[in-house]
């Protein structure tokens, strides 16, 4: 019943190819947004298909591999190209393709104009074709040919300026650290073959079969090593600590293409990777904490740095790289599903935010290209009383980001304080829950905090760049701001499909459908869990509703002090930066992260390399070889000087050979 | 006609030599049509081979017929080929009028000697290939030589001799000491009743393991110079970065399979206990190539010798596939040696096309291309992925299988550290890409460049084709080498292994429940002592 | 009155040698009527003997024939090596013509002295009597110190004679020492009846009469073939002869040293084989190895031929040192492809040069490959074959050499061996560096080429080629030329 | 002829004189005459030894030896004039323009 679920990928694949191939010829901009766009409609339409059809299957039946064509075959080793429906992959292609086509969509608009406007399609379409193959692989490999495909199109994309400097490194960057990423995912791979096959003989790295003999893993030890090989590719790929610096970078690329790939589809792939492999983390306490801790922190950490910026793209960057971090939170907790929801509610917020901030820049850009201003259009410092100009932007961007400041009644309460939740009264971690919860709490303040700090630099006070720039303003085309609609208002409802508990019981008994629909998925580590966690999970309906109160509590909080600051006492940003000069120079520089690694890595193996090959490389071995040569040479002098010219000196020769032969014979 | 298949696709560029020695030295246009006729009629006549070949580990399109005999030694003609050599065969026949047509017009001069040295090259080339005679096998071996030092030496840059007399006397020492062993490998072969030098029944000639050892060192020391593997690589970056365009590309593409195919085919099977023993020598020095290369690639001003160093360290991956001794492990190293001929070829190809328009290979030169040179820029991009080993593309399928292969072997640990090499190829390649085709077109003589003509494009879109080909779908290929390499596993079992059926070679699972990582390092040891040195079998 | 009773004695053996002997005395008889600027007839005239004398030494090939009480005999191994003479002599004479012309020396003697080295050299290959051999030496020994010098005017060419002769009749003193030591040690010269004497010894190696004869006999003949220490004269003779001399003695008394050491020590002396392979095991690497890292730094191209053809000594001793047929056979094809791509680089710089041995040196091949493209080719096959890389005749020989020897067990002296060879790939490298790699200085002015020295490198190049592909034939005919004594 | 010894013994010192005399003098006519010194101990050698073996071909090689010095002593006399001609001097110190 799944016979059709490879049209999903190969839709994009095929605008891929029309806008590679023939893009340059075709010209017309409605032409190839629209191949585009139709071609991700399509994958949606097929994928709406694909879920409904899984829907009418009862739970346990909710699982289905479709093979293609056989990949690779060599000795025991077999994989192919094969896709793997389960719940899991259906929710990520609703969202990839749901997400991806508004995307799209908006794009039409936002690159008008654009020179190599088939370019980005079809790189966007590429994009989209290997995130599906991502999310809808069923083995390692395959996953791995999107993991590593999504980190080409990124690459691609935020190079899409390829001409401005800063745009080439920060996609190399990109690429470079997911590398490092992929790096821990084939390990991953490998340790996990190598220990299924020679331990039990199951030589296989397909997703189903992995799950069907997961009882056969052990407790920590070598799935500790898989699971934490695994977790390296997704910080790589999920920019958190200590990969995540290429994120912020990558705003270099056209902002559709942050909305898609650096918010709402890519960055969540390591997140999902996790959750596809849950019944391993789930056999690792270790890497359980790891996974969370490392959530928790980056959550934290990119909250502070976001609090500093004022390019409005480079904020939500650090958003971003702090909600993954729920995410990463969420899935250290064993909170598998409430991780997973939370990559959805972001999804749409997360995209929506980067849209509006995409409107905003095109009409700014817009008015400072028509007066001949050199002043950047995405320094919120610029910005200001866009309230007035932009209102649908406006409204549109204010919902999301009431969502993300967890709100409640928007969809990222929802999510986040599921997260919040679990990490508290989760069984794995003892009294590290305390920690995990005060940091998740900490940055969603925080969160409030920089996100309205931005909303009010942009959309309040008094538009700062020059009068007669400021009439240019206007509000961007309706292919822009429908997107934009369409995802507010996922941002508000979108919650509602995953209510918790206390909350669905207040409202007499409404399940937690999200949490219930991936149950299949995760059925395996909840039983594990209940077997195994260190200590039982703390059910209290009053201290969840007590900590839901509290993370509010902080939010308020959070907005509050924006309020204050950027909008009733606008000098208080200065006088703050006067007192605390060093903390603000350090969080305004990202903590000198990009610093701190270009001197501990970068430059070594620069300068290793260059030392490798002046110093090693020339010296040493063809110094070597050329010594050899040299050493040849110098005996040719010395043996050319011999032959002096003289016969007597010759027969001397001569006489010496008679002696030294007769002697030795004679006299030994 | 078909049983001469293999005789005729090797010497059709012989008879094309003749062909060019009666047309005028300046009829320039003849000749290299000439030439390329002759080439793209090898690679036609070389179809049917591929057609023709039996999936099975047997040698076909055997020809056998006397040749010397005098004294103790008797030399047959006796060439045919396996699931392993086909695709080098096909490969040789593939790349070579690619190389003809990527100098048309970078080689102005002395076009005539060029295009003689090109093909007497392929010839060599493929004798060496379909060769089961070990004295055949040599000579062959060394005759290539000389038209590559001619390519190298006259139609090369400035520092032409240097490299020239480097590369051939670099490889002369390695192949001269084989000859040693090849002849020591003979008597001995008489003392067991063989009476020619024909490789088969050598292979199931188990030495004792001193006299192994030392015929190893001489074999691999041939081998590990035309690799060429760590320390012994120098002579390459020298040598690409003088030769022509087509030079490298054959270089790269087909001389340095050489080097693997030489340990594939004669090192491994003929002295596998040896091969076993110094597998960790072999595979430290291969995986240090993969670094190595990777790092000097890395701050190489000169985008030839950035491409030269990154050959050396995609061979480290083949030789670590390749002493992985199993099924995937040299599957991989098969395929790699395709994938980078194909690859590594390409780079070449597009090195020399940038050359050729501006006569600077230097990257601080370049910069922002990709504005001024659309087509080029994109096929750069796939080949530099390809290069990189990105998924979907050739490159991905071979590196893959080796690292697995090398993972389930002995060799776990390298496995690790050659994994690292996928993160340094990004950075090296992607930095290089980006500094050439990216950033401000600011140099004016940039400026006017000119994108690829038909005849660029032309070459490259086999390139292309291939590197997705195998990328998707390489299944075609693995499955026609696939029972010549299980052989090959089968032939290379070390004594007293060979009980253990691969995969259950690896040593025995791991108890349930086994500490963490540390742990880890037990069994890699102790499953790396029998496989590295078995005192016994030594002494 | 007694009748003096002339023995029987079966002239055939020594037919090509009296052939050429009184061909060589009619010369110099028409010579005189010959005027001064016409004696290249002289030379068509001695090539046409050396090609007659070639069928009637070729027609000898079979049945061993004995003659003069069993001093010299007629067998496949004294055939082959005067084919090898022959065919250095008849090259020789082809590449004299221009040469001599142009140098103005082109007197009608040459060409009886060339043939008389002939006579002398297979006296020695033919020789089965220490004084036979002895005589043969010297007869060869006395022509070429002629030939060396026989440039008169030219100071480098006396210089070349002096040392030659100086030298040379030095190295008699010893050889006839050994000679007289061995008659004393074992009571007679012939050399079947030592082998007989010393085969019955229980103890050879004991007799220290013997052994030093035998070793002052070795060191004397390792003067002939240029190896070290006895090797010292050859560049400066080689360099200061003219040209083709140079070519001529490179090849043909070389082959004769070894056909007389070959002779006297598998035949006489197989019993001392452990005494004498062990030396020969050091004097082939020393020789090997002074001849090719001296080589490497010479600008001189004879002189730089001159230690290439002491290292090629040193491989043949490689083959000797091992002392089996494998080795034998090695080094009767090993001097014949020698005499082809020697004489044919030879043939070549004769070419080059020009009047008062001008352009001698390497650097003046610059810019050849392309002005004179067969001509470079076939230098290239020389220098290829020289340096041992397949398919040429050097490789195949070369092939055949450090076989007999990894055959034997000396697997180290292999191994020096292949080194040296790398090593020597170097200079004759260097060569086609210039060739083809350099453009040339001034302008190149050509002489051309006459017919008698196309053809002698037409020959010289198929002599080196043909071997190196289809061994076969010359190989088999070395074996059975070995298996006879 | 029971002291045969005496005769080898005083040939071997007359060819070590004759070998000494090649190493050391330095005029080319000197250094001829002492390598036919050389030859002649070399047929004392002969003659003793064919007189205690009691067999003639040392005597015979004797007469080789001593024919074969002549032309020898010819052909080098002459390459000494033509080398004389050119160079006005046969000390072998001068006879040095090839070297290296």
């Amino acid at each position: 019943m799944f016979d059709n679920v490879w049209l999903i990928p190969l839709f994009p694949f095929i605008g891929f190819l029309i806008n590679g191939l023939l893009g340059k010829k075709i010209k017309n901009e409605t032409v190839i947004g629209g191949i585009g766009a139709l071609a991700v409609l399509c994958s949606f339409l097929v994928s709406c298909k694909t879920i409904l059809a899984l829907l009418s299957l009862p739970g346990e039946e909710r699982v289905a591999n479709v093979k293609v064509f056989t990949w690779i075959t060599s000795g025991s080793f077999n994989a192919d190209i094969a896709f793997l429906i389960d719940p899991l992959s259906c929710v990520m292609i609703m969202i990839v393709t749901g997400v991806g086509f508004l995307i799209h969509v908006y794009s039409i608009g936002y690159m008008h104009g654009e020179e190599g406007f088939y370019r980005f399609f079809s790189y966007l379409n590429l994009f989209m074709f290997s995130m599906l193959l991502l999310v809808l692989g069923n083995n390692l490999l395959l996953m791995f040919v999107g993991w590593e495909g999504v980190g080409l199109c990124s690459y691609l994309l935020i190079g899409y300026y390829f001409h401005k400097k800063s745009a080439g490194d920060a996609g190399k960057k990109a690429f470079v650290m997911n590398r490092v990423g992929d790096f821990g995912f084939l390990l991953g791979t490998f340790t996990l073959y190598w220990y299924m096959g020679q331990a039990h003989n199951v030589w296989t790295i397909k997703f189903t079969d992995l799950a069907a003999n997961s009882h056969l893993l052990p407790t920590g030890g070598i799935v500790t090593a898989i699971t934490l090989c695994f977790f390296l590719g997704a910080t790589g790929k999920s920019a958190q600590i200590p990969l995540y610096t290429w994120l912020p970078d990558a705003m270099e690329g056209p902002t559709p293409v942050s909305a898609l790939i650096h918010a709402a589809t890519m960055v969540t792939a390591g997140v999902y990777m996790i959750g596809r492999m849950n019944y391993l983390f789930i056999r690792s306490p270790e890497t359980l904490m790891v996974v969370a801790v490392v959530g928790g922190c980056t959550a934290l950490f990119a909250a502070t740095i976001g609090t500093a910026q004022n390019d409005i793209k480079r904020v939500l960057a650090y958003s971003t790289v702090s909600q993954l971090g729920y995410m990463f939170l969420a899935m250290g907790t064993g909170a598998f599903a409430a991780g997973i929801f939370h990559l959805m509610t972001h999804a749409f917020f997360k995209a929506c935010l980067f849209l509006g901030s995409g409107a905003v820049i095109h009409s700014m850009h817009h008015a400072l290209h028509h007066v001949h201003s050199h002043d950047d259009a995405q320094d919120m410092r610029n910005m200001g009383g866009l309230r007035s100009k932009m209102p649908l932007t406006f409204l549109t961007f204010l919902l999301a980001t009431i969502a993300i400041a967890g709100i409640p009644g928007f969809s990222g309460f929802f999510s986040k304080d599921e997260i919040l939740w679990q990490a508290f009264s989760n069984p794995h971690h003892g009294d590290l829950n305390y920690l995990l919860w005060g940091m998740g709490a900490l940055a969603a303040g925080l969160t409030a905090f920089y996100m309205f700090r931005l909303v009010f630099m942009t959309f309040f006070g008094e538009c700062r760049i020059t009068p007669k720039a400021k009439d240019h303003l206007h509000e961007s085309p309706m292919v822009i701001v429908i997107p934009l609609i369409v995802l507010a208002a996922l941002s508000v409802v979108g919650g509602y499909i995953g209510l918790p508990k206390v909350i669905g019981e207040l409202f007499g008994g409404i399940p937690n459908y999200f949490e219930h629909y991936l149950e299949p998925v995760f059925k395996y580590s909840e039983e594990y869990m209940a077997q195994h966690a260190a200590h039982a999970a703390e059910h209290s309906a009053t201290l969840e509703w007590g900590l839901m109160g509290l993370s509010v509590l902080v939010a308020l909080v959070g907005i509050t002090i924006a309020f204050t600051m950027y909008v009733k006492n606008t000098e208080l940003p200065k006088r703050f930066v006067a007192t605390f000069p060093a903390l603000h120079r350090a969080v305004y520089n990202k903590w000198y992260i990009d610093e701190l690694y270009d001197y501990l890595f970068v430059n070594p193996c620069k300068a290793l390399g260059r030392f490798l090959w002046k110093g090693f490389d020339v010296v040493v071995v063809d110094g070597v070889v050329n010594g050899v040569a040299n050493v040849v040479m110098a005996f040719s002098g010395v043996f050319r000087y011999m032959q002096s010219g003289y016969i007597y000196n010759y027969a001397w020769s001569m006489a010496f050979g008679v002696v030294v032969i007769l002697g030795y014979y004679v006299f030994k | 006609m078909s049983n001469h298949l293999l005789s005729l696709t090797t010497f059709l560029p012989i008879l094309g030599v003749l062909l060019l020695l009666f047309i005028p030295k300046d009829s320039k246009g003849v000749l290299r049509g000439v030439a390329l006729a002759v080439t793209v009629v090898t690679f036609l006549v070389s179809l049917p081979i591929l057609t023709g070949f039996q999936t099975n580990a047997e040698f076909q399109f055997l020809e056998n017929v006397p040749w010397i005999a005098a004294g103790p030694f008797v030399m047959r003609y006796n060439v045919g080929i396996d699931g392993i050599s086909l695709w080098l065969v096909i490969l040789t026949t593939f790349i070579m009028p690619l190389a003809v047509l990527s100098t048309w017009t970078a080689v102005e001069e002395k076009v005539k000697e060029y295009m003689i040295c090109l093909l007497l090259l392929e010839t060599g080339m493929l004798g060496a290939f379909i060769s089961l005679d070990l004295f055949l096998f040599y000579i062959f071996w060394e005759v290539m030589l000389i038209p590559m030092y001619f390519i190298i030496g006259i139609w090369g840059g400035k520092n032409k001799i240097y490299a020239a007399v480097k590369f051939f006397i670099y490889t002369m020492v390695g192949s001269l000491l084989m000859l040693v062993a090849l002849i020591f490998l003979y008597f001995k072969g008489l003392d067991a009743g063989f009476s020619n030098f024909g490789l088969l029944q050598f292979f199931d000639l188990r030495l004792d393991p001193a006299t192994q050892t030392w015929l190893f060192l001489a074999f691999a020391l041939a081998f590990a110079i035309k690799v060429p593997m760590f320390p012994l690589h120098t002579w390459l970056p020298d040598a690409h970065t003088e030769a022509p365009t087509a030079g490298s590309v054959i270089l790269a593409a087909i001389l340095l399979k050489m080097g693997t195919y030489g340990y594939v085919r004669f090192a491994l099977p003929l002295f596998p206990d040896a091969a076993h023993r110094f597998t960790p020598l072999i595979a430290t020095l291969a995986v240090i190539g993969i670094i190595y290369a990777a790092l000097v690639a890395m701050v190489q001003e000169d985008v030839k010798k950035l491409v030269a160093y990154s050959s050396v360290a995609h061979l480290g991956f083949v030789m670590l596939g390749v002493f992985a001794f199993n099924t995937q492990g040299i599957t991989g190293g098969m395929l790699q040696m395709l994938n980078h001929g194909v690859s590594t070829g390409a780079l070449f190809l597009i090195v020399g096309f940038i050359y050729e328009r501006r006569h600077t290979r230097l990257i601080t030169d370049f910069g922002g291309l990709s504005k001024q040179m659309p087509i080029f820029a994109t096929i750069f991009m796939i080949v530099t992925l390809s290069s990189i080993g990105l998924p979907g593309t050739n490159g991905f399928v071979g590196e893959f299988l080796i690292l697995l292969g090398s993972f389930e072997s002995s060799l776990r640990w390298w496995a690790v550290v050659a994994s690292s090499g996928v993160i340094l190829s990004a950075v090296y390649m992607l930095w290089m890409f980006q500094r050439v085709m990216f950033g401000e077109l600011d140099n004016p003589k940039n400026q006017t460049l000119s994108d690829l003509n038909a005849r660029e494009i032309a070459i490259m879109l086999p390139l292309l084709a291939l590197i997705f080909i195998m990328g998707v779908y390489p299944n075609p290929f693995i499955e026609k080498m696939d029972p010549a390499v299980q052989k090959l596993v089968a032939q290379t079992k070390p004594l007293g292994m060979s009980a253990r059926q691969m995969p259950a070679m690896q040593m025995q699972g791991l108890p349930a429940g086994h500490p963490a990582i540390p742990g880890m390092a037990v069994p890699a040891v102790e499953q790396a002592t029998p496989a590295v040195a078995d005192p016994n079998e030594v002494k | 009155m007694d009748m003096i009773t002339i023995p029987a004695v079966n002239m055939t053996p020594i037919l090509p040698e009296i052939f050429l002997s009184v061909l060589a005395m009619a010369l110099l008889l028409i010579n005189v009527f010959i005027p001064s600027g016409q004696k290249s007839y002289l030379g068509y005239i001695s090539f046409v003997g050396v090609v007659a004398a070639g069928v009637l030494v070729g027609a000898g090939w079979g049945a061993p024939v004995e003659s003069f009480s069993g001093s010299v005999v007629q067998d496949n191994f004294a055939t082959f090596f005067k084919i090898i003479f022959l065919l250095s002599a008849g090259l020789a004479i082809l590449i004299s013509d221009q040469y001599m012309e142009r140098e103005g020396c082109n007197h009608g003697e040459l060409y009886p002295l060339i043939l008389f080295t002939v006579v002398g050299m297979m006296l020695m290959a033919a020789g089965t009597d220490l004084m036979t051999i002895f005589l043969g030496l010297e007869v060869m020994s006395v022509a070429l110190y002629v030939l060396a010098g026989f440039n008169r005017a030219n100071l480098k060419s006396n210089e070349a004679g002096l040392k030659y002769f100086l030298l040379g009749s030095f190295s008699t003193g010893f050889l006839l020492y050994g000679m007289a030591l061995t008659y004393g040690a074992t009571g007679t010269t012939r050399i079947a009846k030592i082998a007989a004497i010393v085969g019955q010894m229980t103890v050879p190696s004991a007799n220290i009469m013997l052994v030093a004869g035998m070793l002052l006999m070795l060191t004397g003949f390792a003067f002939k073939v240029a190896a070290a220490p006895f090797h010292m004269w050859t560049p400066d003779v080689y360099e200061g002869a003219p040209t083709p001399m140079t070519a001529f003695m490179s090849a043909g008394p070389k082959a004769a040293g070894f056909a007389a050491l070959l002779r006297i020590f598998l035949v006489a002396l197989p019993t001392l084989q452990v005494e004498w392979s062990q030396l020969l095991w050091v004097l082939a690497v020393l020789t090997m190895t002074v001849g090719n890292i001296t080589a490497l730094r010479q600008d001189n191209i004879k002189r730089m031929l001159a230690y290439s053809s002491i290292a090629h000594a040193g491989y043949a001793l490689v083959g000797f040192a091992a002392g089996n047929g494998t080795g034998a056979a090695g080094i009767l094809f090993y001097m014949l492809s020698y005499t082809f791509m020697n004489i044919g680089a030879f043939a070549v710089i004769i070419l080059i040069g020009k009047k008062g041995e001008a352009n001698g040196t390497v650097m003046d091949f610059a810019g050849l490959g392309f002005k004179q493209p067969a001509l470079a080719v076939a230098m290239s096959v020389f220098l290829f074959s020289l340096a041992g890389i397949p398919p040429t005749a050097g490789f195949i020989g070369k092939f055949y050499l450090f076989s007999s020897a990894v055959q034997k067990g000396y697997i180290w002296l292999a191994v020096i061996g292949v080194l040296n060879s790398a090593a020597s790939v170097y200079y004759y490298l260097r060569v086609m560096v210039y060739m083809y790699m350099k453009e040339p200085t001034e302008d190149f002015e050509w002489t051309r080429i006459t017919p008698p020295i196309a053809l002698s490198l037409l020959i010289s190049v198929a002599g080196t080629l043909i071997p190196g592909i289809v061994p076969s034939v010359i190989l088999q005919f070395a074996e059975q030329a070995v298996k006879l004594i | 002829m029971e002291n045969l010894n005496s005769y080898l013994i005083v040939s071997a010192i007359l060819f070590s004189i004759g070998t000494i005399g090649v190493l050391t003098r330095k005029n080319a006519i000197v250094i001829f005459m002492c390598i036919e010194l050389m030859l002649n101990a070399v047929n004392l050698t002969f003659v003793a030894l064919s007189r205690h073996l009691g067999n003639l071909d040392g005597q015979i090689f004797v007469f080789f030896v001593m024919t074969v010095a002549a032309a020898e002593a010819a052909v080098g006399l002459a390459l000494m004039i033509a080398f004389y001609n050119n160079k006005e001097s046969i000390d072998v110190e001068d006879i040095n323009i090839m070297k290296w």
